[in-house]
């Protein structure tokens, strides 16, 4: 249904309704307007201060060859619309603070309020980024004991916050690489990544200048190392890893493999998606990684905000440090911040200090956490995973039965074959149950895969109360009746066409016909 | 010290038992011992909240630049952010939501980002917008990549009107992509775009697959974008235009230009100036190359009972699904942002959004005007500006800045000497009163004395 | 449903889910548990800051017999759960950020998010109450500014902020005249109120110390003035007043009433809910009032907060001003303000200085909206329920359908005898409509009510909608079929058994058996 | 001017027309020409919404006393005040909803204050609280009034070691309800309840209702509660305590030594100090006497497919249905502030209440130890205290007051001489760090010199 027309018996010649919460999941199921049928001619909403400053005209300000013709349409709304609108988006909307957020790969943990009151300081927020170090010592200092801390965690020498997202630190990473690699006088053309890895993987390694060559995982799930040493040559500028992989198993064989690129003359970068599993019990700088990327936007706290922002620092081993993208906040013998780049840096990788607000909520969450809490982090993200693992013995495949760490891999493989039941339906039918889907169809060696990744901040009795959910949607599609199929359907909108919106493209709303 | 885990002993000896396991530690074994960490991590003990507030309190009370009256621009700006886009951007389903891979309960964050995406076209003056990249410099780049992989060919002339930053951070991605990046300098603050023959302007003796201007540029000047479309329509090159969308209140849409692919800097929407981040990269391009967009893109379609729905569209461009020939890399993108920024522009509304860019001309005016008439400060370009200006000083900028900052203000943004001369870059917005400025104008005097 | 109570399939003997979201609307209508039944024992959220006091036990802080044996259990429940709980519960309850709220006498208008900001500056929520006033000049400033700004609105001369809500305005009113008449040497015993008053009117007459006369309404709604006249003598302390009154109509006889009961030496007291419809274009002290209370939660838009807190400030005329609680901020001649308490003072009404954030909030939006403003605030809330008014003739019985005022009675009395339609039904269908229901059954002298405001920041739009749907459950009853009668279906409840509440009362959880 | 009206003037004229009018003043026919403001309210004109925040921010600027670290107390406290509790308090569905009318869509509202009520219940000792009152104050009068009411006595014996401000509140509305309150003095800090003949006592020379006493009383001093209890056992009176909810996280309940209503301040749950307001009247009592509670009560019951729900009950006591009849007028009440205080009282849990009390009573302890060790500074009162307490000096308290303002400390609550004698009132919460208390005690010292 979509909302009504406006009705001829009134006045009202124009729009959609405005107050009218009918979409809001509260009281019913209509489509909420979008804020173009809520726009109405001349409605406004802003307001500006009393400046005294000179009203010279448009015509007076700007040459007429610049000026805009006629109206800039954007929207006419008042603030009350606006509130309202924007209000019933968000009941339309699943998050963290609703409820569980199994995502595998994404660590939907709980983020504390008190990062969010920490990154909203105004000492914080209202800093140009142009002042001089002078007058922002206090952000100088925040970043570099954040980047000092970082490389504590991972085990390395230095980092830089300037990457925003994972995707960022790992195309930062990997020009790092190069830049080394050329250095040494040889550039290298190929990175080795395994087919259990994640998407932007290959894809940074594409825009890093190399060729992507897949090593293919052993029937343990980890990577087949005797397939690695034959795709090693003099060639390879490096190998990416996640460790734990997506299987959120541990590569146990870590060392040799460290050992094995070493050898060659390649690099170790460590993908730290997976951070959450080993904080505090061993380090990628342990493991003989080179090149760490972190998501602190997984690991530590920093809230998804529907896809972003999010942060991902890279920390290098001491030998790389020469090239770390610039500038970076140093502290002198005095005390004194001040910013430095380092002498062979590759250059910048963000406009500025990176996602400086997404850093400092993760600088308070470290502060707050911190080294013992942390090392619990990852302790109860574990026994989450396990238990939910053992839990569900029996109700799915568990391709992989074996200690996992902080996620791990299911598949419905079995269950479609004999009751039709996919993974993408279980991912529906538990958004019915009260419970965010887990991740489905990644990662790509394993079939029909569900991967759930519980956190550390999800209750024993949440995670009963998952395997629950989960046990009785296989039950159902034993029992036959295809429910799962036709799921959701208490949500705000029931399953969406995906291929029709590929097909017939609406990507804004002047595109509509 | 809050870890926000709920275990209670008890209950993880309960859960492990049920594992068959009776420690911890035996969680980890799959770790091998030698590289087990001895001692735990080398940081502190946590802090309880209130001492993490307190910390957090000392810290952000030592960026004395917080409190001044700012004047500085450079591609991020002291605009007004209303009480009620903070109070829905706040907005914990907002905040604490994950890219939308369920649409069916993510409707609220692809409905806003749809929403954002119309914003942006509008006022980009092309059809189509992505869902947000990093920032005006990773913008820059996705566009250049784009542009590559549209022309095929190697090299972009970028003009250096680009914000300094942003020309920077396509140098550091052009080293793992081969591009060839052209800079083409301004005269007089306007890019001169070379003329005749090419062979003098790349290494690679190119034609370039696009040309990259920033309109109004780096130094507030008002490019002549006619002559920059006219060089690339004779050279076969795309129109990569960064627009300022603030500015586009008044200005003419890059897309009533010509431009290709239009990209810029959003923080002026909503966001503080955070000290550089998190901000937004705008993204918007014509229809043409909907298929080579970088990162997610929402799109309107129905669900199995013929309601109107929003899902991200087109994955196949992207990273998770093309993995090594994806359009990007991009994943985890600015979303919140972009909510932000369309419920601001949304606030603006088509008034709001020229009342802005007016004021924001006016106070430039007005501030321009007075600073000139001190002895000494000297216009650094002749080019007609908008809402920002560069002047020259008697004395070093920086030393300007310091001594203002004395007086209460950020005076500017200082330019880099070596290309555009010494020099301080002033921006002017809509929150600054004529009593600041005039005061602003007296100190100003004082410290070039 | 209740939630799964969990499954011996898994170890975990104790709770109920907690990080499932079954009960949020954007996924399911399952019940959403108690605290009490989300609780584990052991578990925490509390986090104190280090303070190096030394740590004495309970025992050497507290002698024996007044310490509390064994544990007082409050809940034990981690911050997560705490914050899933709590927003899921903000998924189940209607609010004017959502949509429209025509509940009739409560002025459910938007309450600008600018006002929310000035309530929490630390500068005002910091303040002690007992701070000397040297040290809280801007707290006197604003509350001595707003006392006057109010009377500027209302026509009279002094006021006070104490009064917490508007009874509370109400009773302190009340508490005026009988000092006022007792120094005058004759208390007085009576206190006459029109027959469709407010509930708490009489009840605060009678805390007041008086005795309750009702004055019936006459057929055009309003007092019936020879009735009025006839219960007027010299034992009438006064009479209580809404004007417009709660059917929506302006009592014309207005000045011939206010002559009348001050012949016989009475006052008159301005119950001022309806205030927000006549802002700029009359006053109470213009009428002929001696005693006007104000409801700041409904014209000055400090939202309700789901029931309160309120501010319900009293301004009277000059001659009662030395009876006004106190202490008030008063500014000398020095530009200082200090506290003053009137000569003749009834006494505090409040532990403090009332409920001074709302005060705060309703300030700043009076500061917003300035003169102009308020009137404009008045010509649009009269502009909507007019329209409104006329848009659902012939729909619903309109019992008094003359120029309502900012709201007017409409009733199902027709449509119950021919179709069984209640008002109650009505209200219950409008809530699957996506709107908030009118107050019904309200005032007594209207069969049937349904009682509607829609306030003056409802679009147009949105009152076509409004009226589009008042009218689609009118049709539908007549249609027959019943659908109001077990409306709403699409809430998170359905409709309620509020017999069964009083029946078999279970107040508190631990009540349950 | 920011009127948040949306009407365009197209719009207005248009529903103007639909009325058959023509202005809009035509909409205020029916107020008599004589009644009408000529010229407009004499206000000034509306600001824009940033001059607004400004001269907001002007005033609270203005209050020094906001910033001082804070040993005042005097039933107004300065707790922390988690950013979890903040956020969820703040959420617009709590803050924007009215009174609960309408049940369905209510359950959060209503569940939230369910929880409330069994909150406060658990914690005062008796199996039924209601959903709020607006103060200390209020609920003591309501107390008063319920005794009043359940005996058809008048007298009611109210202990001086009662809030003063409460007492005077009492005084105020017992003007209108005829009610005799007779005030029993504190000896040595402790109430001194008449043994014998109570002729004396009262100028009705009637048995009181009930006895109304502070738990700890308004001194800090924990009182004889058994004794009170006794002495109105004795006399067929009911026991009214009013009880401090934080010392509740060690003290005994008030429904253990046998209270028949409980009252209290609920302030120090997740509200700020605020200037005195809204704060929040805690109201609990046993069960015999639930129907003639004030205010509004929660039950829970069912909808009519059998889920558990919510709902406002037994509505016949309240004033829109009984009217004068009522057992109290109250109306909108303080929801808000109630639900801030399940969320903090959760938040704080069963632990969490017992280490503040604790930690607030060592605070108190070692400050008072400390305190009491400076020259002339000497014990008010000998009674055992918890976590406020009072002190002699040898100066006047208000000058104390005003020199530790400066000092950076808002130094405590100055005494009203007449009762208790000249003195300061000193709290010390869980917020006050030893380096405070000694900075305090330091500057205290040569305050008093
Ligand atoms: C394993 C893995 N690697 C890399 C990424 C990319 O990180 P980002 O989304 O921050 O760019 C992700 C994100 O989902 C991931 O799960
Ligand atoms: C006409 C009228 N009078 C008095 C009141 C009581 O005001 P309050 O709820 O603020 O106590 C109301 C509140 O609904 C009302 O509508």
């Amino acid at each position: 249904m979509t909302p009504d027309t406006l009705r001829p018996g009134g006045p009202i010649a124009h729009g959609a309704p405005g107050g009218r919460a009918s979409s809001a999941p509260v009281v019913g199921r209509d489509t909420e307007p979008t804020i173009f049928e809520l726009s109405a001619p001349g409605r406004t909403a802003w307001s500006f201060r009393t400046t005294e400053v000179p009203e010279w005209s448009a015509d007076e300000l700007v040459p007429a060859a610049h000026l805009h013709e006629g109206e800039l349409g954007v929207t006419e709304i008042s603030e009350r619309d606006l509130v309202g609108h924007f209000t019933r988006l968000t009941h339309r909307q699943y998050s963290v603070d609703l409820g569980a957020y199994p995502l595998g790969s994404c660590t939907m943990k709980y983020n504390p309020k008190l990062c969010d009151e920490a990154a909203g300081l105004p000492g914080l927020a209202n800093a140009h980024p142009t002042a001089p170090a002078a007058l922002t010592q206090g952000w100088l200092a925040l970043l570099g004991d954040l980047a000092d801390r970082l490389c504590r965690i991972t085990g390395m020498h230095s980092a830089t916050l300037q990457p925003p997202a994972g995707a960022a630190g790992e195309l930062t990473g990997l020009l790092l690489m190069r830049a080394w690699h050329a250095d040494k006088g040889r550039p290298r053309t190929k990175v080795i990544i395994p087919d259990s890895a994640h998407g932007t993987n290959p894809a940074s390694v594409t825009l890093g200048g190399y060729e992507t060559i897949t090593v293919p995982s052993d029937a343990r799930g980890c990577v087949d190392v005797a397939a690695l040493r034959e795709r090693l040559d003099d060639d390879v500028a490096g190998i990416m890893l996640t460790n734990p992989n997506t299987l959120g198993l541990f590569e146990e064989d870590i060392a040799e493999i460290a050992a094995a690129v070493h050898e060659v003359g390649g690099l170790l970068y460590y993908d730290g998606a997976n951070l959450n599993a080993i904080l505090g019990v061993t380090r990628p700088g342990d493991m003989g990684f080179d090149i760490v990327h972190m998501n602190l936007h997984k690991t530590f706290a920093v809230p998804h905000g529907g896809g972003g922002p999010g942060a991902g620092p890279v920390a290098v081993s001491e030998r790389l440090a020469p090239y770390l993208p610039g500038p970076r906040p140093v502290q002198g013998a005095d005390g004194q911040w001040s910013w430095e780049t380092p002498e062979r840096s590759i250059g910048r990788v963000h406009s500025w200090h990176g996602n400086a607000l997404a850093l400092a909520r993760a600088y308070s969450y470290i502060l707050a956490t911190g080294g013992d809490g942390l090392a619990h982090v990852a302790q109860a993200a574990v026994l989450n995973a396990n238990w939910l693992r053992h839990r569900l013995r029996g109700v799915y495949d568990l391709p992989y039965d074996r200690p996992n760490m902080h996620e791990f891999v299911a598949s419905t493989a079995g269950l479609k074959r004999r009751h039709g039941l996919k993974a993408v339906d279980v991912a529906k039918r538990l958004l019915e149950e009260g419970f965010h889907a887990p991740t489905v169809y990644f990662p790509l060696i394993v079939e029909e895969a569900l991967m759930i990744e519980p956190t550390e901040t999800e209750s024993p009795q949440t995670m009963e109360a998952l395997a629950a959910a989960l046990e009785r949607i296989a039950v159902e599609a034993a029992d036959g009746g295809g429910v799962a199929a036709t799921a959701p359907r208490s949500t705000p909108v029931a399953r969406v066409d995906e291929a029709r919106a590929a097909r017939r493209l609406i990507p804004t709303w002047d595109a509509r016909d | 010290m809050p870890d926000y885990i709920p275990h209670t002993e008890a209950e993880t000896a309960e859960m492990l038992s049920f594992i068959g396991l009776s420690s911890l530690d035996e969680l980890f074994d799959a770790v091998p011992a030698a590289l087990r960490l001895a001692g735990g991590l080398d940081l502190p003990g946590g802090l309880s909240e209130p001492d993490t507030s307190a910390e957090m309190g000392r810290l952000a009370g030592a960026n004395a630049a917080a409190d001044l009256i700012c004047f500085a621009g450079a591609g991020a700006y002291d605009h007004e952010i209303p009480a009620a886009v903070r109070s829905l951007a706040s907005r914990s389903e907002f905040v604490t939501a994950y890219t939308p891979y369920q649409p069916e309960v993510a409707q609220g964050v692809l409905q806003a980002l749809f929403e954002y995406q119309t914003l942006i076209s509008r006022i980009a003056g092309v059809p189509v917008a992505n869902a947000s990249l990093y920032d005006g410099a990773s913008a820059c780049v996705e566009a250049v990549n784009l542009a590559v992989a549209a022309t095929r060919r190697e090299t972009v002339w970028v003009s250096q009107g680009v914000h300094p930053n942003w020309r920077a951070v396509m140098r550091t991605f052009a080293a793992g992509t081969g591009h060839d990046l052209v800079e083409i300098p301004l005269i007089d603050g306007v890019t001169a775009w070379p003329g005749g023959d090419i062979g003098a302007n790349t290494t690679s003796g190119e034609e370039p697959a696009a040309v990259l201007l920033q309109y109004p540029n780096y130094l507030g000047c008002l490019e002549d974008v006619e002559a920059a479309v006219a060089t690339a329509r004779r050279r076969g090159a795309l129109v990569l235009v960064a627009f300022d969308p603030v500015a586009a209140g008044l200005l003419r849409t890059p897309g009533s230009y010509g431009a290709d692919v239009v990209v810029g800097e959003g923080q002026p929407f909503g966001t503080p100036m955070s000290f550089g981040g998190p901000y937004l990269g705008l993204f918007a391009c014509t229809m043409e190359h909907v298929r080579r967009l970088p990162g997610r893109l929402v799109g309107e379609t129905l669900d199995t009972e013929g309601r109107r729905a929003y899902v991200t569209t087109l994955r196949t461009r992207e990273q998770d699904i093309r993995r090594e020939k994806a359009s990007s890399n991009v994943c985890t993108n600015q979303t919140l942002i972009a909510v932000t920024c369309a419920i601001q522009l949304a606030w603006l509304g088509t008034s709001g959004l020229r009342e802005l860019a007016l004021r924001c001309a006016r106070g430039t005016r007005y501030a321009r005007e007075a600073l000139l008439a001190i002895d000494g400060v000297e216009p650094l370009v002749s080019a007609p500006v908008l809402r920002e200006f560069a002047v020259r000083l008697p004395v070093a900028a920086d030393v300007v800045v310091e001594r203002l900052a004395e007086e209460g203000f950020l005076a500017g943004a200082p330019l880099a000497g070596e290309e555009y001369g010494d020099g301080l870059l002033v921006a002017v917005t809509e929150r600054r009163t004529r009593a600041q400025i005039d005061d602003y104008v007296a100190a100003f005097e004082k410290a070039v004395r």
